[in-house]
């Protein structure tokens, strides 16, 4: 089993979510730079947070046009668990594996903070060992997170069950205050907080164990047992 | 060939809020003495230089791009294309 | 860009001719204040330097510590103040950007940004408040985007920086002692260039640096470039990991100029080089550009030829320039061609090393009087006193600033902003604490005293948090130091920083001189900022929710010093009085006494007494833990004073405690065993902040309407100033 | 009175980089099949709508809202102000 990391130029993350993913829950990870392309053998991908291109013209347009997406696209046809977070969403938005886009926050300000998520959807890979509505305590940092929908759109995300997660309050001006999305298959899944700074309890001054499911979930998922 | 300057211009679609703009008018603009001000818009511009036979194909080039690599989203934004002979 | 008649009639007669136009142009860069050091190099030595954790190189622009294991932390601070009082976007963005390569530059991946920020009265002042707010958007979107967390910064307003900004900017790096680069130069290694191209922004940087802003030349804004230098990051640590780097050098100010004729002088080797190889953003660039621009985002790299080809891969994955643009000779002999024409050739020991300077120095008269107090109107009414401190720039919460900034990120920061110190944990199990200060109110009213006392607030911050400091980086800015009376308040500054270093045993590894601050109206106050890194070999202090019937000691004595204190300056507008003195055995004791509560667990949450005093310090608590608590002020150890001496008096080595009352009985013993000052003053419960003296309140504010106004006074005055 | 278009276009000022234009050019639109385009500068517009006796009053109150509230830095940035009428 097998998760691919996908690095862009700019991309920041990269690193914390690779420790995360084989340091704390065991793994098999490895990096895949975005000229590359994916093996076939890819069991889970995750795009990662950061600045890929220096968010210049809209976050995560320019890395969308990367090579590795297509792949990253096959992936997702073929119904593999696929997590964008942060500028991994938005370059999930952008490239239109998943609907909508991420706008400037409403405060027009980057924003770091920590916050809290209710799980709207428990049925994605990366959210299957939630309970409905459950509450996870994770940070947020980003210039650009607030989600928008046209209203056609926002109607059949909510008839398809797409809305993943919420935030508990208004953060950033988000539609529905939605901070997490999937594809309509709900294999592939977009959030602005940062799961892998919430994982270890070293980090995470309110509760650990919440955003630890979402790994969890990813393992359940691709069955391998840690 | 000629060359031509290109200016894109992206902006929101009207019906799609601009915080930005509203936030330069009400916080800078209207706190001071210029109150006839009643709107500001933000837009970013593209200014491209570009190689093409004449007028019309740079234009129409130059709005392929824009929509080919999603110079602007088209959920939320519209683009305008002037073409400047140079 | 110019050299001072005698400078130039020194230069001729050491090369013994008339030297280029070329080599007028690297002699002047090298010899400006900012690269030079002229002025202040010959009293910096008084800093103590060494220590067992010290790493000493030759070359690095950052200092190193062994902190165990294999491991190693980088430290580095400098400034950019001038550039960003006239562009403070990108002066304050291309600071960061600097100070990064200064810590990548040893072989280290950066892991930490503070930033200390400084400007006139953003309650009246229109351009005081453009300056802040753009040199925070430029801080957050540089560092940001590097993905390098910024955890930790002051910021502080002064009328005496009207029309003028200080942005000074530390960073830590972090790396395995194997890995750092061991600045060598073997025969026949070649000079690289990497990074962003050669344009002809910035040029005379460091010169402008070096001057006073009226006699600035406006040409030089540079233009911060984030996303390239990430990918001058990873580019560099993995050539470093494949070891292609024989020795390394980030351009900063002074461009190639200082960069070439450093590394040769440092290294011992003379460089022969080529402005024809240097990739430029412009076609036409004449050679004195090239050699003296402060375009950003570069590395100077010394590797093989062998080596070459591997370093060239790496530049094109990640798609940044590399020029090989010359090679090592050992004529110690800095050689600048234009294709086979040369343009200088001058000996890198001269360039290097310009002729340091013995400035006169003479106590200011002012000094003589400002320790003289003025009689006040008593006050009044406590309650609206402390809610007006609560809410003033200086004291109101600082969230605006370091919620836009990325601190989080590198899944390392334990002890987040907000608290006294951050701390971050490292690949060894053991962790880090760093803070940066300064207090210019009391290095103006005592310069001795007042850089004693940045030294210690920043010492105590990191001790709040259980660490033990390990190392000190200075950063000195001043005006004028032709004016023999700043450089003697340069000098006594450095004099009471050098006696605390010594005294305490904790080494000065960085820092940086930055002179000629001047605004319009004159000198800035003196602003030493001194930042200390601590250590933590356990588990640190992460401050736990503070509950009903928690108890509140207070360790160390208020005494009556309310010199600079914002009681004064910011209440009375009064500038003068007695300056706080650290009494170097009280804060040893106090120190070591927090660091073995903090280890026996016996505490929830220490906070340390600075700006505010006592009232502020005990405000910040409960509007943190958004808890009530009542403090006895007739409890409070010290001298005998009046109420508002006790509230808000600035007196250093003190340090609030919170803990279960079980504790109670243990913390004495070890307190009492120490010989420390100390008294239970207080107890946390309800929902207002209450002070009384004796029987007689004195202060009692709403603990929920008092934190709302200090969370929202800072974002208010930033957008609207004072009405 | 009548009502005025004010476009105010914000750019560094030439000779100064504008490393986002750069970035556009070389890793999007040259990274494609587009290859005619040969430079691409950005800019950032505000529209304003203003009320004024004439087209001259709202361009130079425009040009002075800019000025005191400091909307660009005259160090980087020159600004160009266009006026249409209504
Ligand atoms: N410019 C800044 N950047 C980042 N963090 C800041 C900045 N200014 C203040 N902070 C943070 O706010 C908190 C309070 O700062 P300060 O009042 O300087 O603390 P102290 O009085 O303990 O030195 C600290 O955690 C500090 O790091
Ligand atoms: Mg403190």
């Amino acid at each position: 089993m097998k998760v691919g990391v996908v690095v862009f130029p700019g991309s920041n993350c990269d690193r914390d979510m690779y420790h995360v993913l084989t340091d704390v829950f065991h793994l098999d990870t490895e990096y895949f730079w975005h000229e590359k392309g994916l093996p076939k053998n890819i069991d889970a991908v995750v795009l990662p947070g950061g600045f890929s291109y220096g968010d210049r013209l809209r976050a995560g347009v320019i890395a969308a046009h990367s090579p590795i997406i297509k792949d990253v696209r096959k992936m997702a046809e073929k119904g593999i668990p696929i997590l964008g977070v942060c500028n991994g969403f938005q370059i999930l938005v952008e490239s239109g594996l998943l609907p909508g886009v991420l706008l400037k926050n409403e405060s027009l300000n980057f924003m770091c903070e920590w916050t809290n998520l209710i799980v709207e959807n428990n049925k994605t890979p990366f959210t299957n060992q939630f309970k409905l509505h459950e509450k996870i305590p994770i940070p947020i940092a980003n210039g650009e997170g607030r989600y928008y929908v046209d209203d056609d759109t926002m109607k059949k995300l909510k008839k398809n069950n797409q809305i993943v997660f919420r935030y508990s309050k208004i953060v950033n001006g988000s539609a529905n205050r939605i901070a997490g999305v999937c594809n309509e298959d709900g294999n592939v899944v977009g959030m602005m907080p940062h799961p892998e700074r919430a994982v270890e309890s070293d980090i995470n001054p309110v509760d650990n164990k919440p955003s630890s499911k979402i790994f969890e979930s990813l393992i359940k998922k691709i069955g391998v047992e840690n | 060939m000629a060359t031509f300057n290109v200016h894109v211009t992206i902006e929101n679609k009207p019906g799609i809020s601009d915080p930005e703009g509203d936030t330069i008018l009400n916080d800078l603009v209207l706190k001071g003495t210029h109150k006839t001000v009643s709107k500001i818009k933000t837009a970013k511009m593209l200014k491209f230089t570009i190689k093409e036979k004449d007028k019309k194909t740079a234009q129409s080039k130059i709005q392929e791009i824009c929509d080919d690599l999603r110079i602007y989203n088209p959920m939320v934004s519209k683009v305008t294309v002037d073409v400047f002979e140079n | 860009m110019s050299l001072e008649e005698q400078e130039l009639s020194e230069l001729k007669s050491k090369i013994g001719r008339n030297p280029t136009s070329t080599e007028l142009q690297i002699v002047a860069a090298e010899w400006s204040e900012h690269c030079s050091y002229k002025s202040s190099k010959r009293h910096l030595k008084m800093l103590p330097m060494d220590g067992p954790l010290v790493i000493k190189e030759k070359g690095y622009d950052s200092g190193v510590l062994d902190v165990g294991d294999g491991y190693v932390v980088t430290a580095h601070i400098e400034s950019h103040n001038h550039p960003s009082a006239v562009e403070p976007y990108g002066g304050a963005a291309t600071g960061v950007g600097g100070v990064i390569r200064d810590i990548l530059s040893a072989g280290t991946r950066p892991i930490a940004i503070f930033d200390g920020l400084r400007f006139g009265n953003i309650e009246k002042d229109l351009q005081a408040r453009w300056l802040f707010k753009n040199a925070v958007t430029g801080i957050a979107d540089y560092g940001n985007c590097l993905g390098i967390p910024t955890i930790g910064g002051e910021v502080e307003f002064d009328e005496c920086y009207e029309n003028y900004a200080l942005v000074d900017v530390a960073a830590l790096g972090f790396g395995k002692k194997e890995n750092l680069i061991k600045n060598h130069a073997k025969k026949d290694d070649i000079v690289v260039l990497m990074g962003g191209a050669t344009g002809r922004d910035g040029i005379g940087g460091s010169q402008f640096a070096s001057d006073s802003l009226e006699s600035e030349d406006r040409s030089a804004v540079q233009i911060p470039d984030p996303f390239i230098e990430k990918l001058i990051i990873e580019a560099v640590l993995q050539a470093r990991d494949d070891g292609l780097i024989h020795a390394m050098k980030d351009l900063g100010g002074g461009g190639l100029s200082c960069a070439i004729s450093e590394t040769a002088d440092a290294l011992d080797i003379g460089i022969e080089m080529d402005v024809d190889k240097v990739h430029t953003r412009e076609s036409d660039m004449h050679p004195d550009e090239i050699m003296v621009s402060e375009s950003q985002e570069r590395m100077l790299v010394v590797t093989s030829k062998s080596k070459l080809k591997k370093l060239e891969e790496i530049c094109k994955k990640f798609h940044i320039g590399c020029s090989v643009i010359g090679q090592v000779k050992f004529d110690h002999q800095m050689h600048v061609t234009k294709g086979k024409k040369t343009f200088a050739n001058l000996p890198t020991d001269v360039v290097a090393n310009a002729t340091l300077l013995d400035l006169p120095s003479k106590e200011p008269t002012y000094l003589k009087t400002i320790e003289t107090e003025k009689k006040f109107k008593p006050v009044s009414d406590y309650s609206k006193t402390l809610m007006k401190l609560l809410a003033s720039p200086n004291i109101a919460s600082k969230i605006w600033v370091y919620g836009q900034y990325d601190h989080e990120v590198g899944i390392r920061t334990v002890v987040k902003p907000g608290a006294d110190a951050a701390v971050l944990r490292l690949d060894n199990g053991k962790y880090l604490s760093a803070k940066i200060d300064g207090n210019p109110k009391q290095c103006y009213i005592n310069p001795r005293e007042g850089a004693i006392g940045c030294f210690e607030e920043a010492c105590r911050n990191v001790v709040c948090t259980g660490a033990k400091p390990i190392g000190m980086l200075d950063h000195l800015q001043f005006g004028n130091p032709k004016d023999p009376e700043i450089f003697w308040t340069f000098l006594e500054s450095l004099k009471g920083l050098t006696d605390f270093a010594k005294s305490f045993g904790i080494p000065c590894v960085g820092g940086k001189v930055s002179l000629y601050n001047e605004t319009p109206s004159g000198p800035i106050k003196p602003t030493p900022v001194i930042g200390v890194i601590g250590l933590i070999d356990k588990k640190p202090s992460v401050p736990q929710k503070i509950s009903k019937g928690d108890c509140l000691l207070i360790i160390g004595d208020t005494k009556d010093e309310m010199g600079g204190s914002e009681f004064f300056e910011y209440i009375h507008k009064f500038v003068g009085g007695k300056c706080p003195k650290v009494n170097f055995d009280d804060s040893k004791k106090n120190m070591k006494s927090v660091l073995s509560l903090i280890k026996n667990n016996l505490v929830k949450s220490v906070h340390d007494c600075s700006k505010g005093g006592l009232a502020v310090a005990v405000s910040e608590l409960t509007m943190t833990n958004q808890i009530g608590c009542k403090v006895s002020l007739d409890k409070v150890p010290g001298d005998k004073l009046d109420v508002d001496r006790i509230l808000f008096s600035e007196s250093h080595s003190r340090y609030l405690l919170a803990f279960e009352k079980k504790n109670l009985a243990q913390i004495e013993s070890l307190l009492n065993k120490n010989k420390v000052s100390f008294k239970q003053i207080g107890q946390f419960g309800g929902s207002d902040i209450e002070f009384s003296n004796k029987t007689k309140s004195i202060i009692k504010l709403n603990v929920e309407r008092t934190r709302k106004t200090w969370l929202h006074s800072l974002p208010n005055l930033v957008l609207h100033g004072k009405k």
